[in-house]
This record gives structure tokens, C-alpha cells and sequence, in this order.
């Protein structure tokens, strides 16, 4: 089974190229930030992988790169508010 | 198989790296470090490094991303031109060609590994990397603690006078039943209950003081960036207590050691007294998980600042 | 039987996790961008997790299975909403 | 072989991060290519410490020292690089001025 899991972990992260590409190509800021999410998403089953191939220790990373995945998000959406202490949705809103 | 998943390992972190370098913005060069920081957090995993993977994760993932972020929120979109190429080229290729000629060119060593596996249940910890930690170089880590200290009195030495005694960074506002306030809501429970776990389970299984801080601090940060919570004044005697409470509590053992040392021989200065080496770990590493915590959250948030 | 179906579920959760990738390469502007990145990618963490359950070795890796999905899922969601406002004023 | 292959990345990054701290001019570029300088040596330094087959923790706690270490010396930075714009309105060091 492991020989399956790292050949999955291989493509998984092979195809994490493609977001590599948006981020930069953008064009936004926007999408350069999701690709990066989707890097984070991506990044967690490769360690799931590595985990089930080999030592489920490993698992704590994945738990803890699930955790922090948003907050970059978070700190991102942050900073296109005026001074970078607003709230995205009362800016749209106003 | 796991050949050719550490080549493309390789390859992606590299092509994020030189991505990271050579972007047009410098937007796109902040992104492109955050995704190398999760594909070198991968490289660790497949080293067996857990430990250094999970704080790879938790500092790469996590405070980086948000530190560089807000930076960049604060500065206008300006771009400033790169100089020539061919020295800054020539200087990293050689660099690079003399370190992998001298990587190759090293001789075999079993290294430290089995040496510190068999010491380490007596020295109170059973992970190895935090039995080197908090017991073996305890003078390195003591001495790191400290050195988060004075980069947050550096950081703190660069607000402005008016700004003086205000809590870190800039007051923030939220939408209260907005998507960012909830969200601010539900991640910090767990969040904290992750951070508990990782110092919790350090003794035994990967984790430790520093991944658990770094968890924590990030989990703070996300409450103040919600508008859920005021970070304390900088001028505050209990912030300020809670910042050097673990490096004190630290030193005060390791003082006890050097007291004991006096009539009983084997105790000495950062020694732990193997009887209790279990329990005393546990509660430096409480204390110490706490001040990191709460310095790697006011380094990342800056210096106090007014709306001015 | 537990292999079989590992490899059944994490096969499909590879389509899903190729096509949130595709999507994110393909689509024409950064709103259905989004669509791939946050439907099509956690779909596929969540069928790679559920074929990795039957693998796991106990119930705290079980637990922690789990967590990681839930994790995910409540950070993908708000990420998404944060993000799609921020992009609707970017293009105004 | 394969801690092999992880050790030369390290080695390179090394190299790319070097090439990037002396070619760009905006500050916090240079604050990002030190980071990789930084990570590059301690990929380094952990592949050094595995090619006894075991995993060696002494190196692993070096690093995460370094690492911390690291993130705090960036926050200094990106607090100084903030602090030169505040004074004087440049992104780079008045003698990369052109």
C-alpha cells in the first residue's frame, strides 16, 4: 500500500504546479492568494499521504497546516482594507 | 518511488524559491514564499524531522504569511527596480556549487542520533529532540528566549513617541456579525486546544514549547485581527510578566541546580534533578510555551501605533 | 478489503484534487476561480481522508482524520467569503 | 540518495537566496531572500545530520531554534524596513538609490 500512497503524494504534488503558475500569473491579488490556499489544501493531503505511507506521527503537521491554512487568508483580506484594520464586508458594503 | 517524490519535492521548492526572487511584484514574491514554506515543511517530513516539520508549519504557514502581509498592507504598491544580475548570479552559483562540493565531499557519520536516544528517558523527556532541547543544550534555548526578548524590545524601541503605550498594532474594526468575526470565533478554541496538545504530547511524540507558542501566538493574532479582543497596552505590567515569566522561571532552575550543587555532587548550573527531570520539563516548557507565545504575537503585530 | 477501498476513494479523491487544480489554471476570472479551489479541492481532501481512515492505526489518528477535514472545511469557507469580497473590490 | 538529493536543494536555495539578497533593491525582498537563505541552510544542515540512516535530533533542535530565531529576526526587520519608509518615504537603502 505504501508504494500507492507515495506514488498519489507524487502526482498530488506535481499537479500543485499548476497553482504555482496562478500565482504568478495572477492576475489579481486575489487569485495569486487562492492559489496559495489551494497549495495549502493540497499541501495537507500530501502529508496525509506521507503519513499513511509511512509513520502516522506525521499527522500533527497536517492538523496543524489545516489550522493556519486561512489564516494568511485572513491576514491578506486584512491588509486591502484602509490601514489594514477593517473589515472586507463593511467596505464593500459602504 | 520515494526517489522520484523528492525530486519533484525538490523541483517545486526550488521553482517557488527562484519564484520568490525574480517576481515582478513584490506581491507575487510574498505569496511564492508561503507556498515554499509549505513545501520545505514536506522536505522535513520526508527527513524524519517531525519536530522541525511541525514548526516549519506552524512559523511558514502561519506567523511568516501574516508578518509579511500586514507589512505589505502598510506600504504603497511601489516597485523598485533590481540592479545588475551577473555579480548577485555569479556569487549564488558559486555559493551554491561550493556547498554542494562540500555536501558530497563529507565524510560518514552516525552523528549525535543514538547517543542522545539512549540519555534522553533519563533526562525527562522521551522525544529525543526535546530532550536536547530542555535538557542538553538548555543553555541554547534559555539563551534563545532571551533573544526573542530583545527583538521585541528592538520592535517595540521603533514606535513613535505619540504612540507610545498603546497596545500593538492598530486598533482593529469588524463588522460584528460578519464572516471574519465568526470566523474569529470558532478557530480559537480549537486553535488553542492544538497548541495545548503539541506542547502536551512534546515530551513524548513530535511537538514541543516552540510549535505550541507559535500555534498559540498565531490563534492570538487571528482573535485580534476578528476585532474579537484588545491586545494589552505595551505599557502593562501583567503583558510584561507574562513575557519574561518563562525565561525567569527557566533561569530560576537552573539557579536551584547551581544551589543544590553546593552540597551534593552531580547537580549543577541548568542541571534537573533526574528524580523530577519529567515534571520540571513539563513546567518549564508551560511557562515558556506561554512567553513565546505571547512575544511571537507582539513581534508579529509591530509596534504600537495610532491612527495618525 | 480495507486496501480496496483506500485505493478506490483515493484515486477519486486524486480526480478531484487534478480538477480543483485544472479549474484554477482554466477558469476565466478570479469569482469561479474560487468555485475550484474551494468545492473541488476539499471534496478531494475529503474523499482522500475517508479512504485513509480504513489505514489508520487507532482512534486518536481516527480522531485526528477528522479534525483535519472539519479544519479545513470551516477555513476554506470563511477564506472563500473573505476573499470574494476583497476581489469584488478590487475590480471596481 | 535521497538524503542526498535534499541536501543539494538546501545548497541551492542557499545560492538562490544569496543571489536574491544582492540583486533586489526593495527591503523586504531582501527580508524574503534572507528567509530563504535561512531555510536553506538548515535543509542543509538537517540532510547532513540524516545520512547516518537515523534521524539525528541534535541538528533537529539546533534548527528549530534557528528557525524561531529566524522569524523573530524578520519581524525586526520588516518593523525597521516599516520605520525607514515612515522617515523617509524610500523602499530601499538610500545607497541602492539610483
Amino acid at each position: 500500500m505504501s508504494g500507492w500512497f507515495m506514488f498519489l503524494a507524487t502526482v498530488l504534488l506535481l499537479s500543485l504546479a499548476g497553482a504555482l503558475w496562478r500565482v504568478w500569473s495572477g492576475p489579481s491579488q486575489a487569485d495569486r492568494m487562492m492559489a496559495a490556499q489551494l497549495v495549502g489544501t493540497g499541501g495537507v493531503g500530501v502529508v496525509l499521504l506521507l503519513a499513511a505511507a509511512g509513520d502516522w506521527a506525521m499527522i500533527d503537521v497536517a492538523v496543524v497546516l489545516a489550522l493556519l491554512a486561512a489564516f494568511a487568508a485572513v491576514a491578506f483580506v486584512k491588509a486591502q482594507t484602509p490601514q489594514g484594520a477593517g473589515d472586507p464586508e463593511d467596505d464593500a458594503d459602504g | 518511488m520515494t526517489l522520484a517524490f523528492d525530486l519533484v519535492l525538490c523541483a517545486m521548492i526550488v521553482g517557488a524559491a527562484i519564484c520568490a526572487a525574480v517576481a515582478g511584484t513584490i506581491f507575487a514574491a510574498a505569496v511564492f514564499f508561503i507556498v515554499y514554506g509549505i513545501f520545505v515543511s514536506l522536505a522535513w517530513l520526508r527527513l524524519d524531522a517531525f519536530d522541525v516539520a511541525l514548526a516549519e508549519a506552524a512559523m511558514g504557514a502561519g506567523l511568516t504569511g501574516i508578518l509579511l502581509l500586514r507589512a505589505l498592507g502598510r506600504m504603497p504598491a511601489s516597485e523598485d527596480r533590481p540592479g545588475p544580475a551577473l555579480a548577485p548570479a555569479l556569487a549564488g552559483a558559486g555559493l551554491a556549487l561550493a556547498l554542494g562540493w562540500a555536501f558530497l565531499a563529507l565524510p560518514e557519520s552516525a552523528g549525535l542520533g543514538p547517543v542522545v536516544r539512549n540519555a534522553a528517558p533519563g533526562a525527562g523527556a522521551e522525544n529525543p529532540v526535546t530532550a536536547v532541547l530542555l535538557a542538553f543544550r538548555a543553555w541554547d534555548t534559555l539563551l534563545e528566549t532571551i533573544v526573542l526578548l530583545a527583538a521585541l524590545l528592538g520592535v517595540w524601541a521603533l514606535s513613535r513617541d505619540e504612540a507610545w503605550g498603546l497596545p500593538p498594532g492598530l486598533p482593529q474594526r469588524v463588522r460584528p456579525d460578519g464572516v471574519l468575526a465568526g470566523f474569529g470565533r470558532i478557530l480559537p478554541p480549537i486553535g488553542a486546544v492544538v497548541g495545548v496538545y503539541l506542547v502536551w504530547a512534546g515530551t513524548s511524540r513530535p511537538g514541543g514549547a516552540f510549535q505550541g507558542g507559535t500555534v498559540l501566538a498565531a490563534v492570538a493574532l487571528l482573535v485580534s485581527m476578528a476585532g474579537l479582543a484588545q491586545a494589552p497596552r505595551v505599557t502593562s505590567g501583567a503583558l510584561r510578566l507574562v513575557l519574561v515569566a518563562g525565561p525567569l522561571v527557566f533561569l530560576g532552575m537552573a539557579f536551584i541546580g547551581a544551589v543544590l550543587s553546593l552540597w551534593q555532587p552531580g547537580a549543577a548550573f541548568l542541571a534537573l534533578p533526574e528524580a523530577h527531570a519529567k515534571s520540571l520539563i513539563l513546567g518549564i516548557e508551560l511557562m515558556l510555551t506561554l512567553s513565546i507565545a505571547v512575544t511571537l504575537a507582539a513581534l508579529v503585530a509591530g509596534p504600537p501605533e495610532d491612527r495618525a | 478489503m480495507g486496501d480496496v477501498f483506500s485505493v478506490i476513494l483515493t484515486s477519486a479523491a486524486l480526480l478531484f484534487y487534478v480538477a480543483g487544480t485544472v479549474g484554477l489554471i482554466r477558469f476565466p476570472d478570479t469569482h469561479s476561480r474560487l468555485h475550484a479551489l474551494t468545492k473541488a479541492d476539499n471534496l478531494g481532501l475529503g474523499l482522500l481522508i475517508l479512504g485513509l481512515m480504513a489505514q489508520a492505526d487507532g482512534w486518536v489518528t481516527l480522531g485526528k482524520l477528522l479534525l483535519t477535514w472539519v479544519l479545513a472545511l470551516i477555513a476554506a469557507g470563511a477564506a472563500a467569503q473573505l476573499v470574494a469580497r476583497t476581489a469584488l473590490g478590487d475590480r471596481r | 540518495m535521497n538524503v542526498t538529493v535534499l541536501g543539494l536543494c538546501g545548497a541551492l536555495l542557499v545560492g538562490i537566496g544569496v543571489f536574491a539578497f544582492l540583486w533586489q533593491r526593495h527591503l523586504l525582498r531582501r527580508v524574503l531572500a534572507f528567509n530563504v537563505i535561512g531555510s536553506g541552510i538548515f535543509l542543509y544542515l538537517g540532510a547532513a545530520g540524516a545520512r547516518g540512516g537515523a534521524a539525528d535530533p541534535v541538528p533537529h533542535a539546533l534548527i528549530i531554534t534557528g528557525i524561531v530565531v529566524a522569524l523573530s529576526a524578520s519581524a525586526l526587520a520588516v518593523a525597521l524596513v516599516l520605520a525607514h519608509l515612515h522617515a523617509s518615504s524610500a523602499t530601499r537603502l538610500p545607497e541602492d538609490e539610483p
